[in-house]
């Protein structure tokens, strides 16, 4: 090992300026798995991906990320949420034990687009009858619901889709005719609106109001279909995709190499048994086989990782391998340690593996990056993890819901593209040990 | 098939033959760019060469003598830092030739060479006799008159003409280096350099082919350079001796002078350490270490394990010529 | 008297069985096929041959890393191919007894061991008590003078030169302070300069704990001043075994004789005379010529005897053995 | 001549066997797997509740007799069914060797879900539909990314050091992504950014009548997949070839061969090309290899109407008979990819060809 540490120790790191940039890159998504991990916990991640009710009812459907505002002049609508409590409330007590309660959600609207959708809810006892009214910055009151029963409980109002106020706004989709400047109707009026609820309902009972204005950006990452803010599944590619593509790797390669310098060695039935079982396994169709266990069987990810190991022991690097060996196993200073006595354990170990482990250092790190992949594969396929957020299942969903045809390309981009930095993060580093330490290389 | 310009005919007997001496080479360098620094692997090597004469370049490893082989013929690596000289064939001073030309004209059509590793010196893909007739070829020569020819010299070297047909797996080592003698004689070139022909090879074996050698010496009168670390093999086939310290020439003389009195007092203790068979004389060693090539220490390069060192040699000693003797030696400065 | 004899060799038969598509066998390489000779303690002996002759399978034999298929060996008194479970305690046994000295220095050395490991490794293998293994590497460097030992002991093969790098070779193998040490071409890789040096060294170790070593070379020149006797090898028989001084002067089997005569020694004359050399090659192992093996290539042959019985051994003149019929 | 045919015969006949050997193992393995659930069974009995369920309904004879007589027929003839094609032995060795037996020789039976575009159940019909449409994409991408890397990588290996050649050996690690993966910003560019190529599928829909325009259409579509699949591998084989080149090189034959004055050309072509041949074969195989699995994602991303897609569709909606057929058509897919590049390297280095042995 010693000649691998003269290697890293010494400023040859400068001479390799693509090792430099793999090591930056792999470090960076260190610290970005660190990161995921910290600030939403496994099982708040989990949670959250689930969605469910609730979760992410703030949240609008498809917006793209933040960052497209800085390539428009216009500012682009953002989400505005005026929670529960956070409205005026005004009560009048009536005659027969009732009381008159008027509920003020005032929001000021300073966006040049228009929002994407428009929902109001509602915490209610009992109410008979409430009337819900719009006031827009110049003064206009348009009504939006009059006289409706509001059953206990929660309950959730969608302006955007009341057909009946599409008409009552000559046929503009509410979440745009609320907002239209009546001089322009293409643009939003910017200003302070209101949305106040009046409900007569007994003394007993409570009323509660909250509005979502639901913005055209989102977020860092953007929201996806079911409304999900997709930096959770971005941040939290990284860990998966991390640990997946270095444990596998390590299953694989390692015991691939340990494997061939054992059975090179003890050669006769054992190396023939290897090399046979790597035949097959050269014609073993993989991928499919890890679909049909994911199918049939279960698709959680350690599954998953179990079974490409298993299947990529054997892989054609036993070959490669098994030649080096096969070259090595004659060397004098073999000879020699046989000659002062030293047992077939202790040559495998102690002389034959550690004298290649420094080619093996760039073949495990050049197959992180295809694991990686196999990984987003399994996912794009519908086949990741069930609950875990990836990378692979970011591309999936938006493969299934046509990104591409929408429009909504950074759905897709921006998973592909941390894919795509990891991958070659890894594979830099891979080359460039590659070049370090295949002793065939350093003679050209 | 490279079209190559048409050759002028084949230099037959009876044009004139240049007079002078075969080759002269004057103030050779060739320098190496390693990652530690700058290799002086040939440094301002003067020797000349008569027609018909062997010479053999010794020296130990290292002291630069497979360099001034490569020097001569122009196989560069690419990490060349200098090389310089001039190099007279026959009188022209092939150095100044272009490269074309230089290929055209020189490269195995005057001097060919015989590598060091036999054992994987022929394409593993062509058949060998394809591989020998190759020059010919190149010079347009019909197909089976260029094999007809290197049957003829498999003839020479004592290989049998099936082997043409073979491929160089199916050669055991002793075939494959005389396979390769008989390539270098295809062309009848004017000098045909031999670097380490036989040290990878059994002792009756090498016995053969030095056989064949002083042979074809003696029927084709032709120039052949030695190059070995072998002493007691060299002088099968050498006329004279060149003696290489540390990336320079040291000694240049007669082999008679050479394997029983020399004159450079490296090369005395170089004879010292040759182990002998019929004379019953025990060999010493040289203590010390040559010089690294990448900043050889100031004045005489032998100085530091030289047995007669005296004040002068701190400075560097010139090439003394005594005759037909020349040596780099301050111990030869008025004789 | 206390027995002197650290080595006897009968009929010493090594076959490596031939194997075609990996499971019918396809005849035997005889590699070593019937050597006998007897080595005493403290005593020095080369065995000389082409490649292919068996001397490197006879001395691996010796050494215990290949199995002999038959006749006797007896080592400092102990029988060695016994039963099967003795088989296994008498090799390795017999593999602490012998040092082995190998032709490529820097081949024969871990590259990512330090000098201090790898001078360490034969001693942990051999079960040496901890406290005891630092004493013996630096007794073992100072006995091959790689002085002073702390500079070297960090280092690593690559950073010592050709000489060292034997050297540190020679210490790791007599560590264990052995009976024997086996030399395989120990020179033939290191400039002559430095050839004579590490020859006079291990001389002068075998002097001073009077150990027992075999050359196995096929340059007889430069190690005759470092062996008492010699033993000409071919085609898996010991073919003359004698003083090393007669050896050279009076060779008495037709090979031998072959065999000096293709030695040159450095001499200008050489340029002038042809060297009379038996034409062909060595013959195959697997299945050798009838008779005395070398009757394809010998000049002086007996019709109907050489090519059809194998000579036994001769000893037409004292300590002087030859497997010739010219000799009966 | 004739001796070397006779061996290059023996070993292409040795070859063979061995493959299929492989072959059968790793189907076996396969259906071992496909059923340790049960699944398999679980199919054939379906598939035989079926048949004879059909059977006994609309039998004449049994019109008038009430339901729960024709359930007991249908069971009684089932059973019978069973025992017929020895559905009650044991899987271990029985029926699984059964199932492998049907599955070597193509033979799965009928679909669950899917069909094939002719209207045929059979799983056989399905696969052998689809896989020209596989062949001939895969086999063209295969052919360009062989020729282009070694045209490339011969054509680097004479400017070592150069700014092309770092910058080549620089993008080696794009090939860390698989071919889907830049399919996927292809299409984003020219297919919905640029709109010059189709999004997908193999032709224009409804497919040209005409032979040529079918033949243009196909090639239009086969230009996003294709480069996707080149990009995919091209500049790790680049680079590896590269290297071998650069090693091979160096080697003595080719300085003794600039020594007999060969111009630079010829040493190129004789003495560094040819000898690189067979170790640049194996690693070809072995990108082949795991282009075939790549083909999966690549054929669902460009909606290739190809074996790929159909497995994908299977999957999903679970149809076992298809799953299980399109592994072992995959199976066959390798072993024959393996055999030929086997064969070429046999054609390519004499060693092989003429057998070691001359010593």
């Amino acid at each position: 090992m010693g000649k691998l540490w003269a290697w890293l120790k010494i400023k040859e790191l400068r001479r390799y300026p693509s090792l430099a940039a793999g090591v930056i890159l792999v470090f960076l998504f260190v610290v970005l798995s660190l990161y995921a991990v910290v600030s939403i916990p496994y099982s708040e991640a989990v949670r959250l991906w689930r969605g469910g009710p609730g979760v992410w009812d703030d949240y609008p459907r498809n917006a793209e990320p933040v960052w497209f505002d800085l390539f428009t002049r216009d500012q682009l609508s953002r989400t505005i949420v005026v929670p529960f409590g956070a409205g005026l409330k005004t009560e009048e007590p009536l005659a027969n034990g009732m009381k008159r309660v008027e509920t003020l959600l005032p929001f000021s609207f300073e966006y040049d687009t228009f929002p994407v959708e428009l929902s109001m809810f509602t915490l209610t006892t009992e109410v008979t009858n409430a009337t819900v009214s719009w006031h827009t910055p110049d003064g206009r009151i348009i009504t939006l619901i009059e006289g409706r029963r509001l059953n206990r409980g929660r309950t959730t109002y969608y302006i955007s889709q009341d057909e009946l106020l599409k008409n009552q706004l000559e046929g503009m989709a509410p979440h745009r005719g609320l907002f239209a400047d009546p001089e322009d109707r293409g643009k939003p009026l910017r200003g302070e609106y209101q949305l106040v609820v009046e409900a007569e309902l007994g003394d007993a009972d409570e009323l509660d109001a909250k509005l979502v204005v639901y913005g055209q950006i989102h977020g860092l990452g953007g929201t996806d279909h079911n409304k999900r803010d997709l930096m959770v599944a971005l941040l939290w590619g990284a860990p998966v995709g991390l640990m997946f593509g270095i444990l596998a790797a390590i299953g694989a390669q390692v015991s691939t190499f340990v494997l061939a310098g054992v059975g090179t060695w003890l050669g006769g039935k054992i190396d023939r048994v290897f090399q046979w079982v790597t035949q097959v396994n050269l014609i073993l169709p993989v991928l499919p086989i890890l679909i049909m266990i994911g199918h049939f069987y279960s698709r959680s990810i350690w599954t998953m990782l179990g079974l490409v190991i298993a299947l990529n022991v054997f892989s054609a690097a036993m070959l490669t391998y098994r030649s080096m060996f096969l070259q090595l196993k004659e060397s004098a200073y073999i000879e020699a340690a046989q000659a002062y006595g030293a047992g077939d354990a202790r040559i495998i170990f102690r002389y034959l593996l550690p004298k290649l482990a420094p080619t093996l250092l760039p073949q495990f790190v050049l197959v992180v990056p295809s694991f990686v992949f196999l990984e987003a594969t399994l996912s794009v396929l519908g086949l990741g993890d069930p609950i875990l957020p990836t990378w692979g299942k970011i591309i999936n969903d938006a493969y299934t819901q046509g990104a591409l045809y929408k429009g909504l390309y950074y759905w897709i981009v921006q998973p592909a593209a941390l894919l795509m930095l990891m991958g070659v993060g890894f594979a830099l580093i891979g080359f460039s040990l590659d070049r370090i330490f295949n002793p065939r290389l350093r003679t050209v | 098939m490279s079209a190559r310009t048409e050759k002028s005919p084949k230099r037959a007997g009876a044009s004139a033959r240049f007079q002078g001496p075969l080759l002269r080479v004057e103030e050779l360098c060739l320098h190496f760019h390693a990652s530690y620094g700058v290799v002086r692997a040939v440094e301002g090597v003067d020797f000349e060469l008569a027609r018909g004469q062997t010479v053999a370049v010794l020296g130990e490893s290292g002291c630069g003598k497979t360099s001034l082989a490569r020097a001569i013929l122009r196989l560069l690596p690419r990490n060349i830092a200098r090389y310089s000289g001039k190099v007279f064939l026959e009188g022209t001073d092939i150095m100044k030739l272009s490269e074309e030309r230089f290929r055209h004209d020189i490269r195995w059509n005057k001097i060919s060479m015989v590598s060091q590793s036999a054992m994987n010196s022929l394409n593993p893909v062509l058949k060998v006799g394809y591989q020998v007739a190759e020059p010919l070829l190149l010079n347009h020569m019909g197909k089976d008159q260029a094999f007809e020819r290197a049957r003829q010299v498999f003839g020479i070297v004592g290989v049998p003409p099936a082997f043409l047909d073979r491929y160089a797996f199916e050669l055991s080592g002793g075939m494959r280096q005389r396979a390769i003698i008989a390539m270098a004689l295809i062309a009848d070139p004017v000098m045909v350099i031999l670097d380490e022909p036989t040290s990878a090879l059994d002792v009756l074996t090498q016995a053969n082919i030095m056989n064949a050698l002083k042979r074809i010496k003696q029927e084709l009168n032709l120039n052949f350079m030695l190059i070995t670390h072998d002493i007691a093999t060299s002088s099968e086939l050498a006329d004279e001796v060149l003696c290489m310290y540390a990336g320079q020439l040291v000694e240049h003389s007669k082999a008679e002078r050479f394997y029983r009195e020399p004159l450079h007092p490296y090369a005395q203790k170089l004879m010292a350490s040759v182990p002998t068979l019929r004379v019953d004389k025990k060999p010493e060693f040289i203590t010390g270490q040559p010089p690294s090539l990448f900043n050889p220490p100031e004045g005489c390069r032998f100085a530091p394990r030289c047995h007669k060192r005296f004040d002068r040699c701190q400075e560097e000693p010139p090439l003394f010529v005594h005759g037909d003797e020349t040596v780099k030696c301050w111990l030869y400065e008025n004789r | 008297m206390e027995n002197n004899t650290l080595l006897s060799i009968k009929n010493l038969q090594t076959y490596f069985e031939l194997k075609r598509w990996g499971f019918l066998s396809a005849g035997f390489v005889k590699a070593v096929d019937g050597v006998s000779f007897e080595l005493a303690k403290g005593e020095s002996v080369t065995i000389v041959g082409e490649s292919g002759s068996g001397k490197t399978t006879l001395l691996r034999t010796i050494m215990g890393l290949a199995k002999p298929t038959g006749g006797e060996m007896v080592f400092d008194g102990r029988r060695l191919n016994g039963e099967r479970g003795q088989m296994g305690r008498d090799t390795r046994w017999l593999r602490s007894q012998v040092g082995f000295v190998q032709q490529d220095p820097y081949g024969a050395l871990p590259s990512f061991m330090n000098v201090r490991r790898i001078l360490r490794e034969p001693l942990i293998v051999n079960k040496v008590k901890k406290e005891e293994q630092e004493h013996r590497v630096r007794e073992s460097m100072e006995e091959v003078r790689l002085i002073p030992a702390d500079d070297f002991l960090p280092k690593f093969p690559h950073m010592l030169s050709g000489g060292q790098q034997q050297r540190l070779v020679i210490a790791r193998a007599i560590i264990l302070h052995p009976m024997l040490i086996a030399a395989d071409e120990p020179v033939s890789m290191l400039d002559a300069s430095v050839r004579v040096e590490i020859l006079e060294l291990i001389g002068r170790i075998q002097r001073d704990h009077n150990l027992a070593v075999i050359y196995v070379t096929h340059d007889l020149s430069s190690v005759r001043y470092f062996s008492q006797r010699a033993f000409v090898m071919y085609a898996a028989k010991m073919v003359e075994k004698a003083d090393v001084r007669e050896i050279v002067n009076n060779p008495l089997h037709p090979y031998t004789q072959v065999l000096l005569n293709a030695i040159p020694d450095p001499d200008a004359q050489n340029a002038t005379r042809f060297r009379d050399v038996p034409p062909g090659e060595p013959p195959s192992l697997i299945n050798p010529p009838a008779g005395c093996r070398f009757h394809p290539r010998c000049q002086h042959i007996i019709e109907g005897l050489c090519d059809e019985e194998e000579p036994p051994e001769f000893e037409p003149e004292p300590h002087h053995f030859v497997e010739c019929w010219l000799y009966k | 001549m004739g001796k070397t045919f006779a061996r290059l015969g023996r070993y292409a006949l040795f070859r063979a066997a061995f493959l299929l050997l492989a072959v059968v193992v790793a189907l076996y393995l396969t259906v071992i797997i496909a059923n340790m659930g049960g699944e398999m069974d679980r199919v054939r009995k379906a598939e035989i509740r079926f048949a004879v369920g059909q059977m006994v309904y609309q039998d004449p004879a049994n019109r008038g007799l009430p339901a729960s007589e024709l359930e007991r027929q249908v069971e009684e003839l089932m059973q019978f069914e069973y025992r017929r094609l020895g559905l009650d032995k044991p899987f271990f060795p029985d029926r699984s060797l059964r199932y492998l037996w049907q599955a070597l020789s193509l033979r799965f039976g009928r679909a669950e879900f899917m069909n094939s575009d002719a209207g045929s159940k059979q799983v056989r019909s399905i696969l052998l539909e689809r896989l020209p449409s596989t062949l001939v994409l895969f086999a063209t991408a295969e052919l360009i990314l062989f020729l282009l890397a070694l045209f490339v990588a011969l054509f680097l290996s004479r400017r070592y050091g150069s700014v092309l050649d770092r910058a080549i050996v620089a993008l080696a690690p794009s090939s860390a992504a698989p071919g889907w993966f830049y399919g996927i910003f292809l299409i984003l560019i020219f297919a919905a950014a640029l709109r010059v190529l189709p999004w997908g599928g193999m032709v224009s829909l409804p497919p040209p009548k005409e032979p040529l325009d079918y033949a243009l259409s196909l090639m239009r579509h086969m230009i996003l997949p294709v480069s996707a699949i080149v990009i995919g591998a091209i500049f790790a084989s680049i680079y590896s070839w590269r290297t071998f080149f650069l090693i091979y090189s160096s080697e003595d034959y080719v300085e003794l061969a600039k020594a007999k004055g060969l111009s630079s050309q010829a040493v190129e072509r004789r003495y560094i090309l040819r000898p690189t041949l067979p170790p640049i074969i194996t690693t070809f195989l072995l990108t082949v290899i795991t282009m075939w699995m790549g083909q999966i994602v690549l054929e669902y991303v460009f909606k290739w109407p190809g074996i790929g897609q159909l497995y994908f569709q299977a999957t999903s909606v679970g149809d076992t008979p298809v799953i299980v057929g399109v592994i072992v058509l995959y199976g066959y897919l390798l072993a024959a990819s393996v055999y030929v590049l086997d064969f070429v390297y046999a054609i390519v280095d004499p060693r092989v060809r003429v057998g070691v042995g001359g010593r």
